[in-house]
């Protein structure tokens, strides 16, 4: 229930900047869509920890800029490897063991794998992540377990 | 110097442009497609700066999200065979698109 | 800048028109179409019509896509070589197209002020629309207020057809997971998609 | 100040534009659809990233920034799951991933086609 207010919250939060009308009728439609689509939410059981991690702000907020500087990193690699005169690549699908416990927890990793170029996660059984990488030696392993222990420490203790 | 970013956006979309007419595999085809979906959200938010009219943006959000919606439909297709099967339902190797 | 933008949009909207003319697999096809809806929606964009771009948006490059991906699911993804020769469609082409651009020398110049479409009940609504109905976007006063009656009709035949489709849709699946049991397990895409043949036509397309 | 901030939108504009060209340029030159994935996610997170951070920096604190972010977060939430719902579809479909054992190291065809690109 607690999370059915916080996206309705969520939702009116974004309706308002985006409609930017303040009149009755206005925020009468804006209240009637967000709680039709909450209702139809919850109806339907969507609405539970995985799809309103609202326990996950605070800490994802010190998980992004590291996550940003990470990207940026690896988009200099891949850059340098396009703008080379000759293309050398090495790629190669390699395997990682995640230490999540949770599938919301896995769900970042991965993505966070993902949006870092040259690694892209092309499956995941249990803990068990395939990953493609652009150039194989690029990957010791180094610096995805210090995302995979920075996403651990984002999935906090508290499950 | 929106024009210039403009420009560069234009010259982006053309490459990937070529790649989605040499292919050779869907999955290049999808690629393009979603990578020139992209470019167009940013391109729409930089041609509305460049005219002084920031309220293109409204467009470029409702695009970023229909650019999703569709590739993972297309997706979906391709891995399965249609839109109505749930994921891991059933697997069958999807379209046979040798290069 | 905006012409330079039109001529390389407009330029990538033709490879894209010839693209599709010539590849003969229709996955590759309904790909290129995305494509093409997203460029035009780009110029439409540059055109300043903002509302056109953002339907055009939403139905070309989104709702048609997965409609023509349910499509191929029914009908398999390759175009078989027409029997006849493109000599006579080439004709209408030709002739309906000059006939079109003929009158086209007509018609006012493009976003003219003085032309009449912008004087005849234009003003009126842009003036006094925010005062009789009380809504701050005027197309959408327009759509759902002055002319209410045509719109409820449009959207009245627009769901109709939507559920017509549904129901094709959906009843032709069906009636292929009943089938396919006695396919066994392996073809799930039943006996209507040629797949053998489908996969030797997926190189030739691609030429 | 102003001097500052307009060297600042220029230098994000800029170099986003740089990683959107050479994104692009990747998925022209690089040899297999698994490759082209990580220059195509060149464009999505960076290239994307610092043209709509720099609009962020032009045009202040307002609600166009707000939705600058907003378009922003989609991209960066979205593109990941496309690309690997994109990999994935790929594996499954059958597509081989290039290997350099396949080719030798360089890429022929890769090659030939970056040449002409500009």
């Amino acid at each position: 229930m607690n999370r059915v207010l916080w996206l309705w919250g969520i939702l009116f939060a974004l309706w308002l900047p985006l409609s930017d009308h303040y009149t009755g009728l206005f925020l009468f439609f804006g209240v009637l869509a967000c709680t039709i689509a909450v209702f139809f939410g919850a109806r339907m059981g969507i609405v539970d920890r995985e799809s309103v991690p609202v326990h996950l702000v605070w800490r994802g907020i010190r998980y992004v800029p590291w996550l940003v500087w990470e990207i940026f990193k690896s988009n200099v690699r891949v850059a340098r490897i396009i703008l080379a005169p000759r293309v050398r690549v090495d790629p190669s699908i390699v395997h990682f063991r995640a230490s999540q416990r949770t599938d919301l927890g896995r769900f970042i990793y991965a993505n966070s794998i993902t949006l870092t170029p040259g690694t892209v996660t092309t499956g995941i059984v249990g803990d068990d992540f395939e990953v493609h990488a652009i150039v194989q030696e690029e990957i010791d392993g180094s610096e995805e377990n210090e995302m995979n222990r920075r996403v651990s420490v984002l999935e906090g203790e508290a499950a | 110097m929106f024009a210039v970013t403009a420009a560069a956006l234009l010259v982006a979309m053309c490459l990937a442009m070529c790649r989605a007419l040499l292919g050779p595999t869907a999955y290049d085809r999808v690629l393009a497609l979603n990578n020139i979906g992209t470019k167009t959200v940013v391109l729409i938010a930089v041609l509305g700066f460049l005219n002084g009219r920031p309220e293109f943006l409204d467009l470029a959000l409702a695009y970023a999200l229909i650019n999703f919606i569709g590739t993972i439909a297309v997706l979906k297709y391709i891995e399965y065979g249609d839109l109505g099967t749930s994921g891991g339902s059933r697997r069958r190797r999807a379209m046979e698109m040798e290069p | 800048m905006s012409i330079v933008v039109d001529i390389v949009l407009f330029t990538l909207l033709g490879a894209t028109g010839f693209a599709l003319l010539k590849v003969r697999n229709l996955f590759a096809v309904v790909m290129l179409a995305g494509i093409y809806s997203l460029l035009s929606a780009g110029l439409f964009t540059v055109m300043d019509a903002v509302d056109v771009a953002f339907t055009e948006a939403a139905v070309g490059a989104g709702i048609s896509t997965v409609l023509f991906l349910g499509a191929l699911a029914l009908a398999g993804h390759h175009e078989h070589r027409p029997g006849h020769t493109p000599l006579l469609p080439l004709v209408v082409v030709v002739v309906t197209g000059g006939a079109l651009v003929y009158g086209t020398m007509d018609m006012p110049g493009f976003g003219h002020p003085e032309n009449p479409v912008h004087h005849h009940v234009a003003d009126h609504y842009l003036e006094e629309s925010y005062d009789e109905i009380g809504i701050p976007n005027v197309v959408t006063s327009v759509l759902a207020s002055y002319r209410g009656y045509d719109t409820m009709g449009e959207t009245t035949v627009v769901f109709a057809a939507a559920v017509g489709v549904m129901l094709l849709l959906s009843g032709a699946r069906r009636a292929r997971s009943r089938a396919s049991p006695a396919e066994g397990g392996e073809s799930a895409g039943g006996p209507e998609r040629p797949r053998n043949d489908s996969a030797a036509g997926a190189g030739k397309g691609d030429e | 100040m102003e001097q500052v901030l307009s060297v600042l939108i220029w230098a994000l504009l800029l170099s986003g534009a740089f990683f959107l060209v050479s994104g692009a340029l990747g998925m022209v030159r690089l040899p297999d659809v698994f490759t082209r994935m990580h220059a195509a996610g060149m464009a999505d997170t960076m290239g994307a990233g610092l043209i709509l951070v720099g609009l962020c920096v032009y045009s202040g604190a307002n609600f166009v920034t707000l939705r600058l972010v907003l378009i922003l977060a989609f991209l960066w939430f979205t593109s990941p799951i496309a690309t690997h719902a994109l990999a994935k579809a790929a594996l499954s479909g059958g597509a081989e991933p290039y290997t350099v054992g396949a080719g030798d190291g360089g890429t022929d065809d890769g090659a030939g086609e970056g040449g002409g690109a500009p």
